[in-house]
This record gives structure tokens, C-alpha cells and sequence, in this order.
């Protein structure tokens, strides 16, 4: 029974590690295992009202699709990031959600290009942006740069 | 393996041992497989979370650096000689994961070592992983070729 | 003498005139350990690897045998002894050291009694004055030889047996007389190879109890004696499974033993909390139980007279690989005092 | 992220169970358990089930060995989705090369400073 206790110190140092780890920014904190809801952005600082309207009606796009609970959307300047979390139980269909998800946006916006990825890092990482965007020193080409990351961050395979 | 046939008097026998032979604790043993396979498992997604959270891992690719990972604790736990009882005490529960893979070539490379590096240890590494390595490794050959086969039959690649 | 189909009697009564016995740290926190002369800590002896450490414990054995008795390597004409390991090297390497004209022998775990009825019978026709006779086993050395790296994490079965880590060794010498309160051999049976067809390694007992049986039944009557006769039946490495199943198969053909009579080594050795499944075995097991703790015992007078049956499976990892079914022997000695 | 903690103990723990079974039920060895079950995955994963099932399962099934057969697999399809029936065999390793090569190396580091305890 001793190899268990030892396993489990194991994992509560772990646990001890991860807290003590942790960044400032409370939404990203929590972004893996809540529901954080962000408000659709643009990397633009002060956007104008249509592209406001537009990440705005993409969100809701995504958001209707009956197994996504949580999305996040960062509009660059040519791509449109949409990252979401999926129902665990639909997470068998994730391929054919994704899938989805592309044909419904490239059916209702065909003059823009989307990354969609369900995967948690992605979204964690669209969360820290999307905080990083914040902070006043922060400028538009920084962003730019972060997103077209996270972009490639999709495309990784192994 | 050829398997001969048996003399009625040692079929007699077989059924006479049968009676005396202490039966493997069935139920027991995949119960305490369920929980310490389960263990593991969940503490190779708590290691996979940690990647994606600190470091530049998607989940697609946090698979990588997980199953090192384990493989890395699983050579301590060998090491210091805590693995093989935590392989009684489990069964399948600690040999199915791929610690148990990790296992199998440490404990051979450990074992091993008082013939020497490169006869002892080299050749016997992979004494116990090698048939995995193999049988995975052909069967993976067949089953993708046939896939390629098909998908270039149906013009898709 | 030759005794019926094929057991001898020594008319000269041979005399055990020391033992000596060495055992690592399992045995060490078992039931016999106040049996053992030489007890170790640790596994590897101060060796560098795990046959190295098998020597120690024969040489050791083989030592304290010779020194108890007050006599030096050069007093014994023979050494007739073996082990489990390929080629038997732990004993043969023990042997250069000692110096003393050898026999090796592989009979698995049955090594111990086979080595004594050989012995026995030289020492009984003045073929020689003393023989050292003996067998030893290492856990971890045979565990790597026959099963997995130790280290590795497999699941045995409720069925599998404990190597013992162990060697008893015998001082065997002519009876002059002079010999008083030490414990002789008196007849042996030379077992034939049985084999019942069972192929699982990792049930040695099971596999060994027809030719314990067997051995026990052609000694009954080749001496034309019942179990009345002795005070202790005790097998080598049985185990549970192993001791059941053998006395019910002496049931079927009309032998009947008496439970309190019939012990195994295996199950003597060790405590029941020890991890060892249904028992220990190995060349070692009946070398140390009987040479440290019967032979005690016989001294205090609690047994008068016993028969020990030593059991060996003589399979190897690749003769189990190929699908083969596991042949197995057993020779009996019997020691009175 | 939570369910995914959740689902990963369920499954690879049966999976664990699957392999218990054929220790004690068919009484395979641990190299023949193994064996199989590697040749599993590799066929599930040609059948394409695999990749939803890890989806599903996350390191419930990315740790038993059963994703060794899955991941040779799927490199080797990688790699024939650009070169043709030649990559099925040059890509075999793509994915699980991080596996067999930390097993290799911490291997040799273990038998450098560790003795088997017996």
C-alpha cells in the first residue's frame, strides 16, 4: 500500500507546483475547467461597429451548434480564430463537429477564413490573449503576431 | 506450440489438480486493476494538462511529452524497486499503461547490465518490449497499407 | 543394497555428521530463520552480481559444514552437489574454490535428496570416508533465468512458488560408532520422471505431486513399510496445491497418509504473511529446511524416524516456450537417529 | 476539462480490466496480453475508431499501450497521404518515435545507476 501513498504525494507536490505556478489573470485561470464565456474580440484597438457586429454574429453562429458550450472568437487581419469547448458526451463526434462548425461559417460568411479548433489549448491560449489585449501596452502588431501562433499552434500534428 | 495429446491418466490427473489449484482472485484482481490502470491514466491527463497550460503543447501533441513522462517516473519506480510490487499488487492495472512498456525495458536493461553494456543491456533491452515493438509495428505495416490501398482504389489519395 | 525395483538400503548407516546452512534476507524474516547458520542481509552479498552471490551461499554452506564438524576440505573425497542455474556454474564455481573431487548434479529441486542417496550409498560401500553433499538456490538468479527481470512488474498467480534463497550443505561420513546423537540415512528411492502433461510454469506444485506419489508409493513397497513407519513425511517444494494434490492421488491408490504427518518444505520455511503465493521451492528449499530445521528438530527428539521426498520440475524456459509439458521427479531418503 | 479526469480513470482502467481478464481468464503472459492488445489499437485505429475514442477519453486512451498500435498507424497514414504507399513505411515511427526513444534512453540511464533491488 505504500507505493500509493507515495504516488499520491506525487500527485498532491504536483498539485502544490500547479498552484504555486499560476499567473494573475483570473479568467485564463480558470478558462480549462469553467465556462468563461469571453466576449468576442478583434485585435484592432478601437474597432469599428461592423466588425464588432461581425465577431459578434460569429460567436452566435458557434455558440448555436448543439454540442459547443463555450467559444471564444479573435478576429486578425485576415483570419478569423474560433475557438470552443464541446459537450464531453459529443466529444466521440468531434471531427464531424468541427466539420460542422466550417461548413456553417464558410456558408454564412464566405468573404473571411476561420481556424476552428476545439482543442483546450487553443482556447486557453485565445483566453490569454484575449487578456493580454487589455493591457494598453500591448499593441496591435504584438497581437497579430500572437494570433498567427496560435493559428500555426492548429496545424501541429505530433 | 505444438500441444500433444494427453493419455487418459493425465487427463484424470489434470481434473484431480483442478480441485486443489487456488483460483486467481478474478474479480478481485481487475478490480484492483481498474483503480491503479485508472490512476494512471488519470494522472497521464493531469501530466498532459500540465503541458498544455505551461508550455507550447496542443492536446493533439501533449501525447508525446505525457507518455515520456510517465516512462521517466516509471523508470524511478523500477529503480528503486517499488514497480514490480505495484505489479503484483495490480496485475494488468500497472503492465497495460504505457508505464508498464517503460517498465519492461528498464527492468531488462537493469537486470542485464552484470553482462556487461553492449551484450547484456543492449542485447537484452528489448527481451520483453520487443514482441510489443514487433507485433505493433507489422500489424500497424498491414493495417495501413490496406487503408492506403483502399483510399487509392477509392481515388481519395 | 538393492531393496525391490528400486530402492537401496544402507545397511552401515551413514552418519550426517554437520550441516551448515546459509539464507538471505527472505528467509532471514520467515519461520526457520533460528535454523540458519549464516543468515544475509542482503541480497547480493557483497558480490556484484547475483550468481556470484549463489556462490557465496554454497561456499558458505560448505564451510561451516566442514568447520563444525572440525575437519578441512581436504578430510572430504567427494562433493557431489547442484544448482538451477544453466550448467549448474554456481556450484562447479564453488567446487574450484573448494578444491575437493566433484560431482555435479541437475536434479532441479529433487538436487538435495538426490545427492544424498548418492552419497549415502558411496559413503555406505566405503567408496569414500566423508562426503560434502548439497544444493542451493537464488531467488533473483533464477527468477531471471527461468521467469521475468526481477524488477519487472508481472502479476504471479495464487499458484506460483518462492525461490528460496538458500544452501544447505551435508557433511556425510562413515559410521564408526563414534557418532553419537547425529542422525543417519538408513534407505533411498530413486524416482522415475513423471509427467502428467500440465504445461503451466507458474504451477510447479501441481505439476511435481505425481512424482512425489510416485516415489512415495515404490518406496512403500519396495521396503514393504506403511506410512506408520516414520514420524514425518515431508516433501521438498510442493507447495499447498502440490501437497493436496499428491495426497489425493496416494488416496486413489490406497495409500492413505495422515495430514499431521505429511509437511513440505516449502510451507515450513516461510510466514504466512510472506508474499510467496502457495509456498517456496527451489533447489535450496529442502536443502535448508532439512538440513537447518528437520535435522534440529530430530536432535531434540521430536521425529525419530522421517522420509524426505524431494521434488524437481526439469523444464526450462525453453522447453516451456516450445509448448512442452513439464517433467518432474522425486527422490526419497530416509534418516533416522 | 473536468469530465475529461473523469473519463480518463473509467477508461483506461477497463482497458487495464481487458487486459486483467486475459492474464487470468485466458491465462496469456503479460508479452502475449500486450501483444494483442497493441494490435488492437492498430486495427481500431485503421478502422478509424481510435481518434474519437481518444477525443473522447484524452489519456484514458493515449496511455495504455493500445495507442502505440494507433499512433503507428496513424503515422504511417501521415506520411502515405503525401508519398504514397513508400511513406506507409517511412512513417511509421513519425508519432511514436518520442515513446520508444524516452523508453530507450531512461533504459540505459537506468541501468547506469540502478542495481535490481531482487
Amino acid at each position: 500500500m505504500t507505493n500509493h501513498k507515495r504516488i499520491f504525494v506525487l500527485f498532491i507536490l504536483m498539485l502544490l507546483v500547479l498552484a504555486g505556478c499560476e499567473d494573475s489573470s483570473p479568467s485564463s485561470r480558470t478558462a480549462l475547467f469553467k465556462k468563461v464565456d469571453p466576449a468576442p474580440l478583434t485585435i484592432t484597438k478601437n474597432p469599428d461597429q461592423l466588425e464588432q457586429i461581425l465577431v459578434d454574429q460569429v460567436k452566435e453562429e458557434a455558440s448555436s451548434v448543439k454540442s459547443i458550450y463555450d467559444v471564444a472568437v479573435i478576429k486578425g487581419e485576415k483570419e478569423i480564430l474560433v475557438a470552443y469547448k464541446v459537450k464531453h458526451m459529443s466529444r466521440f463526434r468531434m471531427k464531424g463537429i468541427e466539420s460542422d462548425l466550417n461548413k456553417i461559417l464558410s456558408d454564412k460568411f464566405p468573404d473571411h477564413t476561420f481556424t476552428v479548433s476545439s482543442d483546450y489549448k487553443i482556447f486557453l491560449e485565445a483566453i490569454r490573449l484575449g487578456d493580454k489585449m487589455k493591457k494598453p501596452d500591448f499593441s496591435e502588431k504584438k497581437a497579430d503576431k500572437q494570433l498567427k501562433k496560435i493559428i500555426s499552434l492548429t496545424n501541429e500534428l505530433t | 506450440m505444438a500441444k500433444k495429446k494427453k493419455t487418459p491418466q493425465q487427463k484424470q490427473y489434470e481434473q484431480l489438480e483442478k480441485k486443489y489449484e487456488t483460483k486467481r482472485p478474478v474479480v478481485k484482481n481487475c478490480i484492483k486493476a481498474f483503480f491503479v490502470g485508472g490512476f494512471i491514466c488519470m494522472l497521464g491527463q493531469f501530466i498532459s494538462f500540465l503541458y498544455i497550460y505551461f508550455f507550447h503543447f496542443t492536446e493533439q501533441t501533449s501525447g508525446n511529452p505525457t507518455s515520456a513522462t510517465i516512462i521517466f517516473l516509471s523508470m524511478l519506480l523500477t529503480g528503486f524497486g517499488i514497480y514490480d510490487r505495484l505489479g503484483q499488487f495490480a496485475g494488468a492495472g500497472s503492465a497495460v499503461p504505457v508505464s508498464g512498456f517503460g517498465n519492461s525495458i528498464i527492468s531488462a536493461a537493469i537486470e542485464h547490465r552484470t553482462e556487461g553494456f553492449v551484450l547484456g543491456v543492449g542485447g537484452n533491452i528489448f527481451k520483453l518490449a520487443g514482441s510489443v515493438i514487433l507485433f505493433g509495428v507489422f500489424s500497424a505495416f498491414v493495417v495501413a497499407l490496406i487503408k492506403t490501398i483502399i483510399l487509392m482504389a477509392r481515388g481519395v489519395m | 543394497m538393492l531393496k525391490g525395483k528400486q530402492s537401496w538400503i544402507f545397511e552401515n548407516h551413514p552418519v550426517i555428521q554437520s550441516t551448515g546452512v546459509s539464507g538471505g534476507p527472505f528467509e532471514g524474516n520467515g519461520n526457520l530463520a533460528k535454523d540458519f547458520d549464516i543468515l544475509h542481509e542482503d541480497l547480493w552479498m557483497g558480490k556484484t552480481s547475483y550468481e556470484q552471490a549463489h556462490r557465496v551461499l554454497l561456499e558458505e554452506a560448505a564451510q561451516t559444514a566442514l568447520k563444525k564438524s572440525g575437519r578441512s576440505a581436504d578430510d572430504a573425497q567427494f562433493f557431489i552437489a547442484g544448482d538451477l542455474i544453466n550448467q549448474i556454474t554456481p556450484t562447479s564455481f564453488a567446487a574450484r574454490d573448494l578444491k575437493i573431487p566433484y560431482f555435479g548434479l541437475f536434479g532441479a529441486c529433487s538436487t538435495s535428496m538426490e545427492g544424498l542417496a548418492i552419497s549415502s550409498f558411496i559413503v555406505n560401500y566405503r567408496g569414500a570416508k566423508n562426503i560434502l553433499t548439497g544444493a542451493s538456490s537464488h531467488n533473483a538468479a533464477v527468477e531471471k533465468q527461468f521467469r521475468y527481470p526481477t524488477e519487472y512488474g508481472g502479476q504471479k498467480p495464487p499458484t506460483a512458488q518462492w525461490t528460496v534463497t538458500g544452501a544447505g550443505v551435508a557433511l556425510l561420513t562413515e559410521n564408526d560408532g563414534t557418532h553419537e546423537n547425529c542422525p543417519y540415512t538408513t534407505s533411498a528411492t530413486i524416482g522415475r520422471v513423471m509427467d502428467m502433461g500440465l504445461i503451466d510454469p507458474f504451477n510447479m506444485g501441481g505439476a511435481m505431486a505425481p512424482a512425489a506419489a510416485d516415489t512415495i508409493e515404490a518406496h512403500f513397497n519396495d521396503l514393504g513399510v506403511d506410512q506408520s513407519h516414520y514420524d514425518l513425511i515431508v516433501t521438498g517444494d510442493l507447495g499447498k496445491i502440490g501437497r493436496d494434490s499428491m495426497l489425493a492421488l496416494l488416496e486413489e491408490k490406497g495409500i492413505s497418509i495422515d495430514q499431521n504427518k505429511c509437511n513440505d518444505c516449502g510451507l515450513l520455511l516461510y510466514k504466512n504473511d510472506q508474499p510467496v503465493q502457495s509456498g517456496g521451492s527451489g533447489a535450496g528449499c529442502s536443502a535448508t529446511v532439512l538440513y537447518g530445521h528437520l535435522l534440529n528438530e530430530m536432535k531434540k527428539g521430536v521425529y525419530k524416524r522421517i522420509l524426505v521426498v524431494a521434488t524437481g520440475a526439469l523444464l526450462s524456459p525453453l522447453t516451456v516456450q516450445q509448448g512442452e509439458s513439464i517433467p518432474c521427479i522425486a527422490h526419497a531418503v530416509s534418516i533416522e537417529i | 476539462m473536468l469530465p475529461m479526469f473523469f473519463w480518463a480513470f473509467v477508461i483506461g482502467g477497463l482497458i487495464c480490466v481487458i487486459g486483467q481478464l486475459m492474464f487470468d481468464v485466458a491465462k496469456r503472459t503479460p508479452a502475449h496480453t500486450l501483444s494483442t492488445l497493441v494490435v488492437a489499437g492498430a486495427i481500431l485505429d485503421g478502422l478509424g475508431l481510435y481518434e474519437p475514442f481518444a477525443d473522447f477519453a484524452g489519456a484514458g486512451a493515449t496511455i495504455p499501450i493500445t495507442s502505440f498500435g494507433n499512433a503507428l498507424v496513424h503515422g504511417a497514414m501521415q506520411e502515405a497521404e503525401t508519398h504514397g504507399l513508400i511513406g506507409v513505411l517511412t512513417g511509421m515511427f513519425e508519432v511514436t518515435s518520442s515513446g520508444i526513444s524516452a523508453a530507450i534512453v531512461f533504459g540505459f540511464i537506468g541501468a547506469l545507476i540502478f542495481k535490481p533491488k531482487g
